[in-house]
């Protein structure tokens, strides 16, 4: 039988059981392939529960450095029997299946098309290890030394991540060296020769960085200067707070005081957490919330405070499955319209869509600048793909000696100065108005905020006429709004294309794979990520210069779309709508097969 | 704060406090309420409570959520700000505010429909997080500005303007709040403005989690023969335990009280409160036995009113976080951000 | 000084003080009109506060039977000191001020270019009557004695409506009688001929009724089955719930048990009142809501619960001005958005627009058909200015022996038969899946109800494939609803239109008056009045048939237009917006000015 | 309902119930909690004592909100209707299904989080709206389902697994529902399987709010040494006041006990809950007392386990609303629509 053979290009899926300790086994499997040079997407499908239930690690390895999902696999690690006839199903013909053999598996319920290797895994952890929780973890790591052999993984590399994992606990080290080489030893005398997909030493990481989104968001928040944190949790949004927490432990102590330059309140739902981020941001601290879709759903009414009263706020929304409690462990770009129009009346609000960790710190810390500078809440979109993944992206950097934006605050020597202020005033034309903070100055500056509508110098007041004036200030906010935010990047095929494409957020690694491969089959597009709402014109113009674009997003409904036709006045019948919305991540294969066979088929239109 | 109000023109005779405010400059703009409403004579004891405890107001930030009561922050302190927010969700946003700024005052202003019914939620867990603030609910057993239907203070089978009773089993807020870590707990009277005021200055001088239900009849839905938060009601059946004077630090006590029936207690500020106890049984520092004797009374048809529990060793919620002594809103970029230094080890470190 | 001149077709307005009882004495102005035979439409203008603050009543009398505001004041009832100098200034010029001259208002409060008809009310009513508050209740049917006589209306008429009013408390009515008289008496004597508006006794009212749409959609809900009402206090839906309570308490008393076909709680928040209604809902009982604005965006999560685990639900939405607490007093069209697409994730709910009570009534009634039919929630979007004004309109009429659609609800007969139960499985085809309700039968029917992704049978499932299938199957399902929902009303023009106009809701009255006038100026057009969402196909077809549509709404943010726009796939640049949202009800000068200046703008720029 | 389950094939010696079901008819699908998780103990308490009380498990319709104690009903009772709603809602959708149709038995099941937490306010008002129905809340002391954050329930101080401590007051649900009226108030242990099941067949039994507070260890995230809900702990500090039996309708009293140490209450099934006092001077009975018992156990670092409080003359939502006895949902147009004739009175009255 043939089998695949591939140097640096092949996706390997571990399927587990949760709770089993093969987590940790798995991402350093992943991470040594990336000591060797080559890059590597990996991601994590997880049940909604806490032990018990299959789980599953998608290992893309890609040379050329392709990290979206690929779709298909290419060697199953079958550690699961739960799962086992799906996970035997779903490996590509040719393939490879690794499992377990300790078991008696009755030969129907394995293909004639894959490529069988056999490990008694089990009978060489319960040969070696007498304790029931140390023969569990360390037959996945016995895994991960024989999959090294096959793949030619340097052993050297494991052994020194392993150093690196139990810096500290230094007693753990050489067993799991010992396991490591069990491992290793079996497949060379056993195994060898019947893996034909390789890992080959390379020089296409960089100084690339290997890191999760979550953990990347809550950087931005130390780094924009966020003091105040209010949450509840919710998968997949909870490490937002979590990893929050450890960074200003480590960045935000105060050296001398040892008292803490931050507050982080776990509150009771995400009512509270949204209500005390905007009685931070009222009272002039920098202040965020992270949540998933329940929690975003909960928070409107507040949502709409903000918007009215023109309060700062932060909102991390890590997105999942929808609607209601959906799909908790898996991926959507779902919440897009419950973001955009959040709450009841008219409103809109800034949304950010970054593409991967990388840009997601960097759009987290922007984020405060952005909310200060327009008073409004402002949202950071991404989702379970990006913030629960670890993304090999761009290293971290930042500008010192920036300081921060702190948007139009009276100081008290303004007030004392006599300069006017009127809470709703536009005196800048700009429409953003000036505020004061509590506190500020014995007898100038105090203004009342309310839900309820107001006049310029925030007079409570029923007038139709005064309402109206400031639900136009509001909107010509908005427009100011497109100034600030990040621009689309927008990247021209390299013949003159009628056709665009537009995407946005953690589809970014696919597309990017998906355009290469159309454009390898001679098809060439216009490409524009959308990094913001509200569109600048930019946008339109990018649409409006193509006979069609597509348009790509992660949910039914076509969200993104609808928010484009709405906001640039496009007529619909020019964005056809790629959707992907099963919660798994998007994949190339999904993309470009979506769009080269409507191209063909308008082509062929065309030539009859 | 280097900024002086300039003095006005003033009548000679007024009264003026110690940073030379008259009673004038704590007062607000002009109620909107109805003529008699319980929760006017609450902003003009809150008014006072602040002449007398010599704050200057613009360090008072007062909030509150939705209703008749919720408007009456406008009605008082107009150099303060204020935040009308939404209904029953004051207390998150006092939380929030307060984690902003620690060196404020925060009083939070509420009704019984704001924070019994819709707000009971955000009412516990402001206290049980220890939030520093006078949260006071101005309780007229009713929905006023939504035109008279019970909320979920209203006695079991009390009669609606309109007819109708009440079925639901009342919470009774002065209890709850005990029971879930307040650290000041009080109940008076919109019409017994002697024990309302210093019951105010101390739960502002208080420094931990203070809470104030006072019965404020509403004239419009709620102030007939029957209801139990009539004005006539609250008259007959309201048994005070103790008065209170609040003492400012080393002044020369002048009163003198019969021995054993009052008590000095230190407040936060420096300040003392003098307890005269009118039931001489009754500790407010045992926090079980006074819940106990709370909801026997309250069994037998009487509403206790007066300091009913009090912990002077209380801390608040920034202690618990262990927050930096300067107010977090004041923090800049060179205490805020870890620069790309910090950076190089993160990127490092995730190699 | 020239005066206005009128029969039947003028504007009068009432300022008065809130809580002075002037509500009972101007409305029984406005229904003495009616008795008349002169159709009437009346409107209040009241503040969020209970005591002391502004208040207007308008009563537009309309020989014609025109029933939207008009815009402009021709006789001003001026009772209010505080709003004396803008309530003078709203008077068109040769009309007319009526105000109570026992204060003495120096000569530079009034104007030059209006007819001023002075009383010396509180002296009148001080001289005759010794106790302040009767003082206070008789001066205001003084002034209705002397409109009365003024304007010509029926002394008799007014009589007996005080009859009517007094019935039972019959020692009140001799006193207003007196009091009636006093006004008309003085008003003979004093004020003879001072006013050119007149009314004259007509046959233009028939058998119409003058109801709120609040009592009506209450009403509904009493026709429509519902038994369980669970809801929260909030302007301006509070009267629905307690309309509900008046007329259960009237038709659905047991007669012989005296217990209670109903259940109504009055919930702690509209979270928990939502939470109730689906449980009820869940259970077989017909339940609804009623709320506004902020109601609705508490409500979000509850929501998506519902449309997801498909749970009939009827929520009674009565608009009021947003964002956040907004304008709570005043009237707008602007929550569409929120209740379309209420909840995160990818939702689409059913929404009925009805036009005045009468409609209101019957999509009541009808919406829980449809919910238990769609197993779905449905909202009735009605607004202020149809829920707390009374309209005149066709009486409310039922066909009796008809019967409830209950929906596809198995039975213990079914399932004893062996039928085949997948909660959600599709079995006809329309995408509707049947239910069981629980206790029906102790071995078969019996499934779990849940937010998360479950398959046909209503298994957890986690599986791509089945999440996906079952999202098509609800985006099938509202396929199914278009056909159910009730279908637009469409008016052909006598002339072949190139223009159409779209409009819904509460601004039926005005559009019917401006169409009227804008046919009177000779430009034609076609009209579609929306009645629900989805749209069915004859909404776009009519869109298509026309080189442009206005579309009227009140919102700022022209709601509607986008979800035309996106789902019926029509180029925006086909529809104009017509926007009224300062809070005041539409107008027929407003939109009458819109579309006749743009399309003689058009008829210019085709011109050149 | 006249459809009888056909008798399955049984083993021989399997115990029946009077019903013709065996234990395995009360159970639902496999549990996918972790393995030794308190919760699972519960399942089988709530399984056996619906075996126990012969119920029609068709007739019993088990509701909960989100968390792993809410996952719970899926893996009890597969022949009755289940709905898991969302995170701390459960309260409201129960009463709600329990207007709909009186007849059926409502099982609530939460957890802290969802009850303490989120959900405080709509466990409170169903609770003194009187809903009839059985709530259980399975208390952990963290949400286990998001993997060991705290809940309010977590002890002051009480360490998590990863270190961090709770500074926040905790809340006890049991002091509180006997606050705000539940009339049927225990609390146990999930460890305590003698104690737990009769405790949840006398809820059942109860009509009126019934609430059980059962301390569920989380092996994941809240079973080491330092927390108060760990199995050492609660095994070591947990007082039990009384031991409940239930006895069927008429059934001879089989067992004795020391006369003055034992009590009958007749519950509204018909049957009888016998209670053995464990402490003599333990009167569940008494609401202040029990609540003052219990909170002065609280301090002393015991948690009082047992039935706490019942009030035998209980009524519920229903009463208070005075439905037909029919259950809601089967009226049909008949009953509920006044039809043209109702509207020929409305419009006239109109014009
Ligand atoms: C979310 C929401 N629901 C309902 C309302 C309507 N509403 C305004 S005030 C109020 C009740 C206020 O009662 P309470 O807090 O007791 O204040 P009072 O007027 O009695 O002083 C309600 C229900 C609202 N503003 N927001
Ligand atoms: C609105 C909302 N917020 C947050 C969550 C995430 N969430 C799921 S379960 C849970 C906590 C559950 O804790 P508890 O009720 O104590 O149950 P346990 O898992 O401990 O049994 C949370 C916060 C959610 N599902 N919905
Ligand atoms: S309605 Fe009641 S609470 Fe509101 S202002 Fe009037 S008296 Fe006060
Ligand atoms: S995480 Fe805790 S509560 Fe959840 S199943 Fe595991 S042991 Fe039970
Ligand atoms: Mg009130
Ligand atoms: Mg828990």
């Amino acid at each position: 039988m043939s089998a695949i053979k591939a140097v640096n290009d092949f996706v390997i899926k571990f399927a587990n059981v949760n709770g089993s300790g093969s987590a940790s086994a798995n991402e350093m499997f992943a991470r040594s392939i990336l000591r060797m040079g080559v890059p590597v997407a990996s991601r994590n499908i997880f049940p909604s529960n806490i032990q018990g239930l299959p789980t599953w690690y998608e290992v893309r390895v890609s040379g050329k450095g392709w990290l979206g999902r690929r779709g298909g696999v290419d060697m199953m690690v079958a550690m699961n029997p739960q799962t086992w006839d799906k996970d035997i199903a779903s490996i590509d013909a040719n393939g490879y299946l690794f499992y377990d053999s300790s078991r008696q598996i009755p030969q129907s319920r394995f293909r004639s098309d894959i490529n069988i290797i056999r490990m008694p895994l089990t009978e060489i952890a319960n040969s070696t290890y007498n304790d029931p929780r140390q023969r569990q973890l360390f037959k996945n790591i016995i895994y991960v030394g024989a999959l090294a052999q096959l793949l030619g993984l340097e052993i050297a590399v494991l052994e020194q991540l392993i150093g690196e994992q139990y810096k500290g606990k230094d007693a753990l080290i050489a067993p799991n060296h010992k396991a490591l080489r069990l491992g290793f030893d079996y497949a060379a005398s056993q195994l060898n020769g019947l893996c034909g997909l390789k890992v080959e030493r390379a020089d296409a990481v960089g100084d690339r960085i290997f890191v999760n989104g979550n953990e990347a968001a809550a950087l931005g928040c130390v780094y924009g200067g966020a003091t105040v944190a209010a949450w509840y949790p919710i998968t997949p949004s909870t490490s937002v707070a979590e990893s929050f927490q450890k960074h200003c432990s480590k960045y935000r102590v105060d050296p001398v005081t040892k008292k803490n330059n931050f507050a982080i309140v776990q509150a009771e739902d995400e009512i509270s957490a949204i209500g005390a981020v905007i009685g931070a941001g009222w009272n002039g601290a920098r202040a965020f919330t992270a949540t998933s879709g329940p929690g975003i759903s909960l928070m409107q009414e507040f949502l709409g405070l903000a918007y009215f009263a023109e309060i700062p706020a932060v909102i991390i929304d890590v997105q999942r499955g929808g609607p209601s409690t959906g799909m908790p462990t898996r991926t959507q770009q779902a919440d897009i319209l419950v973001c955009a129009y959040a709450s009841h009346g008219d409103t809109k609000h800034v949304l950010l869509f970054p593409e991967d960790p990388r840009e997601l710190f960097e759009f987290t810390a922007a984020a405060f600048d952005l909310a200060e500078r327009l008073q409004t809440p402002v949202f950071v979109l991404e989702d379970l793909d990006i913030g629960m993944n670890e993304w090999l992206c761009e290293p971290f950097t930042w500008t010192d000696g920036q300081t921060y934006d702190r948007g139009k605050v009276m100081s008290a020597e303004d007030l004392e100065s006599g300069k006017t202020f009127g809470r709703y005033l536009d005196v800048d034309g700009d429409a953003i108005p000036w505020r004061t903070l509590p506190g500020t100055h014995p007898s100038r500056g105090a203004y009342f905020t309310r839900g309820t509508s107001r006049d310029r110098y925030a007079k409570y007041s029923e007038e139709g006429s005064v309402y109206q004036d400031n639900m136009q200030r509001l909107l010509r906010k908005l427009e100011t709004a497109k100034s600030l935010v990040p621009a689309p990047v927008i990247q021209l095929a390299k013949e003159n294309a009628r056709h665009g494409v537009i995407y946005f957020g953690s589809s970014t690694p696919a597309m990017n794979e998906a355009m290469a491969a159309l454009e390898g089959q001679g098809m060439h597009l216009d490409t524009m990520r959308l990094r913001a709402f509200p569109f600048c014109d930019a946008v339109s113009d990018f649409i409006l210069a193509h006979d069609q674009v597509f348009l790509v997003e992660q949910n039914r409904d076509a969200q993104m779309r609808m928010l484009l036709v709405n906001e640039c006045g496009i007529d619909p019948a020019r964005i056809v709508s790629v959707l992907n919305y099963d919660g798994t991540p998007i994949t190339a294969r999904f993309i470009t097969g979506a769009i080269s066979e409507r191209l063909t088929m308008k082509s062929k239109e065309a030539a009859e | 704060m280097t900024y002086i109000v300039k003095p006005k023109l003033r009548h000679p005779g007024i009264a003026i406090n110690k940073l030379g405010f008259t009673h004038r400059d704590y007062e607000g703009t002009v109620s909107t309420l109805c003529a008699g409403c319980g929760h006017d004579s609450i902003s003009f004891a809150i008014i006072q409570a602040c002449f007398e405890l010599n704050i200057a107001p613009h360090r008072v930030a007062k909030l509150s959520g939705i209703g008749c009561s919720s408007k009456t922050p406008d009605y008082l302190l107009g150099q303060s700000h204020g935040f009308n927010s939404v209904h029953g969700r004051m207390p998150s946003v006092v939380t929030g505010a307060n984690l902003a700024n620690k060196d404020l005052i925060y009083l939070g202003i509420s009704g019984d429909g704001d924070s019994a019914s819709i707000g009971l939620g955000q009412f516990v867990h402001s206290l049980r997080r220890g939030v520093n603030m006078c949260y006071i609910t101005e309780n007229n057993g009713v929905y006023g500005l939504t035109k008279g239907q019970f909320s979920a203070t209203a006695d079991k089978g009390s009669k609606s303007k309109y007819g109708g009773s009440n079925m639901d089993s009342p919470l009774d807020l002065v209890s709850m709040a005990m029971q879930v870590g307040a650290t000041f707990v009080g109940r008076s009277f919109s019409g017994d403005k002697q024990q309302l005021v210093p019951l105010i200055m101390a739960a502002i001088s208080h420094k931990g989690p203070a809470f104030i239900d006072v019965v404020s009849p509403c004239v419009a839905f709620n102030n007939h023969a029957g209801s139990t938060k009539a004005y006539e009601f609250v008259r007959l059946h309201n048994e005070a335990v103790n008065r209170l004077d609040i003492m400012e630090p080393r002044e020369t006590i002048t009163v003198e009280y019969a021995p054993g029936t009052t008590e000095d207690v230190e407040l936060h500020d420096g300040s003392t409160l003098r307890l005269s106890k009118l039931d001489a049984d009754y500790d407010p520092h045992d926090r079980i036995a006074a819940m106990t004797y709370l909801q026997n009374r309250a069994a037998a048809g009487e509403l206790v009113t007066g300091l009913i529990y009090m912990d002077p060793d209380a801390s608040d919620m920034h202690a618990n976080l262990n927050t930096v002594d300067v107010p977090l809103n004041r923090l800049s970029a060179k205490e805020l951000c870890p620069g790309s230094a910090g950076l190089e080890s993160f990127n490092r470190s995730h190699r």
